[in-house]
């Protein structure tokens, strides 16, 4: 797709064109904006942060791109496909996958479970064959339980595959839900916060998790994040919201020298 | 020294994913299987088996439908009674319509009519949730109870309002009505019950079961991942209302011999939510547990005073009866909201470390 | 400690399941009493139940039992519930049981096809399955003193006497919406085409019994000249209060005699006043036998009985059960030759019941009801129907004995009795001549 | 057509050409409606200040009036009868607090749910074992309150009004009035209200979540003392009337499980329309709709409006 606009990066991944694009959204929430006429792209295979302070309207516009808020205005492409609303499910099974603000797994589920279930919309033995649970269906499963296994190999949480995830620390538990939507083979990883409320550690062990899958499976991501630090570290390009409202976007250091968001950041009163 | 797991490896996934990946667990379920097809058909006296073994699993296949949408979906339901009934009712127009057709097919068939019904109510779940569904539950249960009496067809006009279970034979034996032995009757609801747990319990286990635990425990992350609350729902209302449909045929045509609506009344939806909970949500084994426990509970009950020697009318005993259900629910969500099925399972931890303390 | 308590109480289980298990009574008479002490109708099931248990206790001190030998009664709690009737059923029966009251129509449907297999009789004095009058088709279930078929023929011969007969009327028919109530329904129709006068039903469902204000709303919307009810428990003093608000006139609401005991009366004590219904048996402990039961049970201390109820309405039902079990053992016990019968010859017994006067006057019982004599084909007797009405404090005997229309009855009875059995290929009739 | 008409026309008919009937008929939904209103009080009181949905409700109602009817027959002067019953409602208030609810501070909605499902199973057992089960007559005259009816000429009919159903609605008014005057006036109201927004909050500024759930419950108690008797003037004291006290559910649906006005307003839609439809739609199915039709309206208004007449609009947040 669109890959005459491919590119090199210096460490050799390939960037292509535009695999998203956000044009004119607004949402509203009764009388209150949370989001106003914003518009960006996102390029197959890059890492796309959006940054801004606390209200700006971030995980706001995760929650447009896939599906679980209906925007007002302005509409979406996604791989060529042009929508202005669907529901989440579609969002998943058109290959966006997600992590949350505040972890959501499944808490009542084990490690393996709980990464299996990103394995959802992979499964197809209906439910005759489900029931019987041998032949097919137990085949199927077993393939899935393939991938499942090297996923939990490349997040190092082999110990912890079989407990229910709430007993897991925080930190295991946000690399849990890494797993969790990786185990779907995303086209567009959409990561909320992926690294808050961690100790320096744990943020590099998903700064790197973060960057390998983007390297080895070559899948977009676009990530919310607070710790400019990590941002400036691994992002390709860089959106700044703020009340709602673009305010910057481009290379991480054009982003950084950005007088609008140097004043976002610093509170300067609007 | 004896439930150990240390030493039993598994070599590969299919090993790993069985539903009993310890030995002595499966020794277990064959020691279970065995009590119940060949100690007890052969021992039990006709009271045990016909007042004791047929209502506990009947009500273990209704509590383990409840569980499917409640422990495991998350849906509470105080429906089921309705669907146990509309279950009964299915089969007894089924059996008088097709006298010929082998009625044990016709009890696993009834489902499919309670599952339909079940989907039809299920259908506000997609829209609301928690108490807000309570409310269309009992909806359910009360236009179908009066359905039951209002529908005479139903009962095949019959005047006292009752369905009354015909003699039906299998191979020549004799399965429904009053002159069936309890023995074979017991074996036929037991043959039901084990292949509908195996069931239930391979649907939990694969991709469906995983789909109604995701709805329960985060319902936007699972529509996130692709899980489309719509089948995942309604699925789980259809499967939940199957296994209480075959339970209310079972329960007239294997146990009762006939039955008016009070047998489907909102009592037994809350007996059924008792067994659930009592035994543990979420838990196929608590699901035997809790419905061993609440049927046999009263049993106990009327016998205790008895073996000591106390005269207690049995109002009284009726009356504390009532108390101590409802005080063990409470005790149960305050101690060990699990469930027996947890108190089992810490048991078992015991167990393995036996006879160290830790 | 939570083993210990899990252990304790599977050992206890299995105790008590082996205490339940048959510990067949060899020389007693064993008779269960399925009652209900609790529940929406344990109203109307504790003065049942104590009457019925008294004179059993009476008997037992009095006479030292039956024919030498001592009843032993136990009761179970069904709590008017057909599944825990089962329960108590299936749970007594192992133990030798003579027969089975199940005072409940619901329970009583679910033993009828029980009881020919395991040769036990059933006894529904009054309620039931109409159709078991048909002794042919239903050998081993009796319901005298009169069916509700019976009863409802009596009940519109008794209108019809009054207010220059029936015929044009329109009737209103008050019942409680399960078996028991719906039992009488084909009955009523076929009389009303028969005897012209027009039906109007108001089922009242058994959740609804204590709010019945819209169906008194609908029957001042209908306005019938006539109510007959057909309630039980709660839903009988509730009715009788609606009736009262509407101002329906109560000497045109008859009960039947489920719908007029003492304690559906009181709570609308002057209100109800008029307000008339069907009966079987006295009430009052002027009788030489109630003088007895209170004199060896009552004054004792062994009645769970509240003094002032003996001799109440249901009481003395309870009693009359209890009188008529009795007679039947001792019947039973003379055709058979020796003391220690069987479910069977229990049969027998009250297949051959000649109840006369002169016998209950022996009793200590003259007067108290009508005589009942069984026979193979009858088994529902068809008398002892008689009408009371409520002067705001008590009951008044205000009628003679209203003979049920037997020769149409009869006839309706056996169609029932053959649809009932159609269907039941292997169903055990037996031949009367 | 025939049926069309049925529907559609006959029963409009009827309502016009019976006025004093249909009167009638409004009276007692209004009547009715005031006594789910109240119970749906007592549930929206505890749901509001603790955010437990309390199944006991309608089985409080039962106790409450089983036991002062219990303490009378027992020989108590039925005044004395009333305060030792309030009495009791405030020993249970403590008791479920003490016992049930605070062992459950932080467990999840549904299984505070389940708990009262079992308390209620617990009083009903508790209330026989103590009082006996059969069914128990109110002691309405006792009490003083009034027991005859008045006859109204109205339209060429009557219209009859029982004056214990006014004194239902009066007392009820009074009560729901007083309710108020105290949420929104007295120092303990104000932390109510204050709970009820923000647990954290209240607690920051030196409220006990537990007293305030004694004092909730007790609340709750009051209201059920004073339903019961009213109800149990109606039709009698028994357990069975718990599957009434159900209908406060659907109330509930309709007025939002947080609003006072919501209950009262839910109880009178029930109330009137539950009437309106068996009286004059019932016949058409065959009678008994009642049981049913309040749930069937709030399964109905919940697909279009989830949450409740006075409810606000719930946003989700991930």
């Amino acid at each position: 797709m669109s890959s005459d606009q491919s590119t090199q990066t210096a460490d050799g991944r390939t960037i292509g064109g535009p695999i998203m694009e956000v044009k004119d959204i607004s949402l509203k929430f009764g009388g209150v904006t949370a989001i106003k006429n914003i518009s960006f792209d996102i390029n197959e295979g890059e890492i796309r942060a959006i940054i801004g302070p606390n209200g700006a309207g971030k995980t706001s516009m995760l929650n447009v791109i896939n599906g679980f808020y209906h925007p007002q205005e302005g509409q979406i492409v996604f791989r060529g496909e042009a929508r202005t609303a669907m529901r989440p499910y579609v969002a998943a099974s058109q290959g966006i996958s997600r992590t949350f603000q505040n972890v959501a797994l499944f808490e009542g589920m084990s490690t393996l479970d709980n990464i299996m279930a990103g394995r959802t919309l992979k499964m197809k033995k209906n439910f005759f064959w489900q029931m019987l649970r041998f032949g097919p269906a137990e085949v199927e499963e077993f393939e899935h339980r393939k991938v499942v296994e090297e996923i939990i190999d490349f997040l190092e949480i082999q110990a912890i595959r079989k407990t229910p995830v709430g007993r897991l620390p925080y930190g295991l538990q946000k690399r849990v839900e890494l797993g969790r939507a990786l185990a779907a083979e995303p086209s567009l990883l959409l990561l909320d916060e992926p690294m808050a409320g961690m100790n320096v550690e744990e943020k590099e062990d998903m700064s790197r998790f973060i960057l390998d899958v983007n390297d080895q499976f070559g899948t977009t991501i676009a990530l919310i994040e607070h710790d400019m630090g990590v941002v400036m570290d691994i992002a390709d390009r860089v959106v700044v919201l703020d009340y709602g409202q673009k305010i910057a976007d481009g290379l991480p250091a054009e982003v950084q020298a950005n007088q609008d968001v140097i004043d976002a950041y610093l509170g300067v009163a609007h | 020294m004896i439930y150990r797991e240390t030493g039993q490896f598994k070599t590969n996934y299919k090993a790993d994913n069985s539903i009993f990946p310890i030995l002595q667990d499966r020794i277990a379920i064959i020691f279970y299987l065995f009590v119940a097809f060949i100690v007890i058909p052969a021992f039990g006296s006709d009271f045990f088996i016909n007042s004791m073994m047929i209502p506990f699993l009947i009500f273990a296949l209704a509590a383990i439908g409840l569980n499917i949408l409640t422990g495991f979906t998350g849906q509470i339901s105080l429906g089921t009674g309705a669907f146990m009934g509309v279950g009964a009712y299915s089969c007894y127009k089924l059996v008088t319509i097709f006298p010929d057709t082998n009625v044990i097919f016709l009890i696993v068939i009834s489902g499919f009519f309670s599952a339909a019904i079940g989907m039809v109510f299920g259908l506000p779940s997609l829209r609301i949730k928690g108490f807000y569904l309570v409310v269309t539950t009992l909806a359910a249960q009360f236009f179908l109870e009066w359905c039951f009496i209002r529908i005479e067809w139903l009962y095949n006009y019959n005047t006292s309002g009752a369905i009354e279970v015909p003699r039906r034979e299998v191979f020549n034996v004799i399965v429904t009505g009053p002159e069936a032995a309890a023995v074979t009757q017991y074996l036929v609801v037991l043959s039901i019950v084990v292949a509908m747990t195996w069931i239930a319990s391979n649907l939990i286990h694969g991709r469906i079961g995983r789909s109604w635990m995701m709805i329960r425990d985060m319902d936007i992350a699972a529509e996130l991942m692709g899980v489309r609350p719509l089948y995942a729902k309604l699925s789980a209302f259809a499967v939940s209302s199957f296994y209480a449909g075959v339970a209310g045929a079972m329960m007239v045509f294997m146990w009762l011999g006939a039955a008016e609506v009070e047998s489907f009344d909102v009592n037994h939806s809350f007996l059924i939510l008792f067994m659930v909970i009592i035994g543990g949500l979420g838990s196929i084994k608590g699901s035997f547990l809790g419905a061993a426990f609440i049927w046999m509970l009263p049993v106990v009950l009327r016998a205790f005073p008895k073996a000591l020697g106390l005269d207690v009318p049995v109002a009284t005993v009726e009356h504390v009866n009532f108390m101590i259900i409802g005080g063990l629910i409470i005790f149960f969500l305050i101690i060990e909201p699990n469930g027996l099925a947890r108190i089992w399972a810490l048991l078992k931890q015991k167990l393995r470390v036996w006879p160290f303390p830790y | 400690m939570f083993k210990k308590v899990t252990t304790g109480a599977v050992a206890l289980a299995i105790v008590s399941t082996l205490q339940i298990a048959p510990v067949s009574a060899q020389e007693t008479l064993y008779v269960p009493l399925l009652t209900y002490r609790t529940g929406p109708f344990a109203g109307g099931g504790i003065p049942i139940a104590n009457g019925s248990a008294d004179y059993y206790a009476m008997l037992n001190e009095r006479d030292g039992g039956i024919g030498g030998l001592k009843i032993v009664t136990e009761e179970c709690e069904t709590s008017y519930n057909s599944q825990k009737g089962v329960e108590c059923y299936e749970a007594t029966k192992g133990n030798g049981a003579l027969v089975y009251n199940p005072y409940s129509t619901g329970i009583t449907l679910q033993l009828i096809p029980k009881a020919p297999v395991d040769e036990i009789p059933v006894l529904s004095m009054g309620y039931g399955l109409s159709a078991v009058a048909v002794g042919e088709k239903f050998p081993w279930t009796f319901n005298y003193p009169a069916s509700y078929w019976d009863q409802m023929s009596s009940i519109i011969s008794f209108i019809d006497t009054q207010d220059g007969g029936i015929k044009g009327k329109k009737v209103g028919f008050i019942y409680l919406d399960v078996g028991y109530g719906k039992e009488p329904i084909p009955l009523l129709e076929s009389l009303s085409e028969s005897m012209g006068f027009e039906v109007v039903k108001f089922p009242v469902a058994g959740k609804e019994m204590q709010t019945q204000s819209s169906h008194w709303l609908n029957v001042r919307k209908e306005n019938p000249d006539w109510m007959i009810m057909w309630g039980w428990g709660a839903m009988n003093p509730t009715a009788i209060k609606e009736a009262a608000k509407i101002k329906y006139p109560m000497d045109h609401f008859i009960g039947n005699w489920w719908s007029g005991a003492d304690v559906d009366l009181k709570p609308a004590g002057e209100a109800g006043k008029g307000y008339r219904s069907a009966n079987m048996a006295a009430s009052g402990t002027h009788f030489q036998a109630l003088q007895d039961v209170i004199k060896y049970v009552v004054e004792p201390g062994n009645s769970q009985a509240d003094p002032d109820t003996v001799g109440s309405v249901l009481y003395n039902r309870g009693l009359y059960n209890s009188v008529v079990v009795a007679e039947a053992i001792r019947t039973a016990q003379e055709i058979a030759g020796h003391a220690n019968i069987t479910g069977a010859e229990m049969r027998a017994g009250l297949e051959a019941l000649d109840l006369t006067a002169e016998r209950l006057a022996e009793l200590g019982l003259a007067d108290f009801t009508a005589p009942i004599k069984a026979t193979c084909e009858n088994h529902g007797s068809g008398g002892s129907i008689f009408m009371q009405q409520w002067d705001g404090s008590k009951w008044v005997r205000t009628s003679d004995l209203i003979a049920p229309m037997t020769d149409l009855v009869r006839a309706e009875l056996e169609a029932a009795a053959d649809q009932y059995v159609s269907d039941k290929p292997n169903w055990k009739t037996q031949s009367c001549n | 057509m025939d049926l069309l008409y049925d529907i559609f026309a006959d029963p409009f008919v009827q309502m016009a050409g019976m006025p004093d009937f249909f009167v009638q008929v409004l009276w007692e939904g209004f009547v009715t409606g005031t006594l789910y209103a109240l119970i749906a009080l007592g549930f929206v009181l505890i749901f509001k200040a603790s955010g437990v949905f309390n199944f006991a409700q309608g089985i409080m109602v039962v106790f409450a009036a089983l036991t002062l009817v219990g303490l009378y027959q027992a020989g108590v002067p039925a005044l004395l009868a009333l305060v030792l019953s309030l009495g009791v409602m405030g020993t249970l208030a403590v008791s479920v607090e003490r016992l049930v609810l605070r062992h459950l501070v932080n467990q999840p909605d549904i299984i505070l749910f389940m708990a009262t499902i079992g308390l209620s199973y617990f009083l009903i057992g508790f209330g026989e074992f103590i009082f006996g089960g059969e069914t128990k007559s109110m002691i309405t005259s006792e009490l003083g309150l009034p027991t005859g009816s008045s006859v109204v000429d109205f339209a060429g009919g009557i219209v009859i009004f029982q004056h214990i159903d006014i004194a239902a609605v009066v007392i009820a008014g009074i009560l729901v009035t007083s309710l108020a005057l105290f949420f929104s006036k007295s120092r303990i109201g104000r932390a109510l209200r204050a709970v009820a927004d923000d647990h954290q909050a209240a607690l920051s500024v030196g409220i006990s979540l537990n007293q305030i759930w004694v004092i909730v419950w007790f609340a709750a108690g009051i209201v059920a003392l004073a339903t019961g008797i009213m109800w149990g003037a109606r039709s009698d004291v028994s357990f069975a009337l718990q599957i009434v006290a159900l209908k406060a559910l659907p109330v509930l649906i309709l007025g939002g499980f947080t609003s006072v006005p919501g209950a009262i307003v839910g109880g009178l839609i029930i109330g009137f329309g539950e009437k309106i439809f068996e009286v004059y739609w019932g016949g058409l199915l065959g009678g008994g709709v009642e049981g049913w039709f309040a749930y069937v309206i709030a399964l109905i208004f919940l697909l279009f409006r989830p949450q409740g007449l006075f409810g606000e609009k719930i946003i989700e947040r991930i």
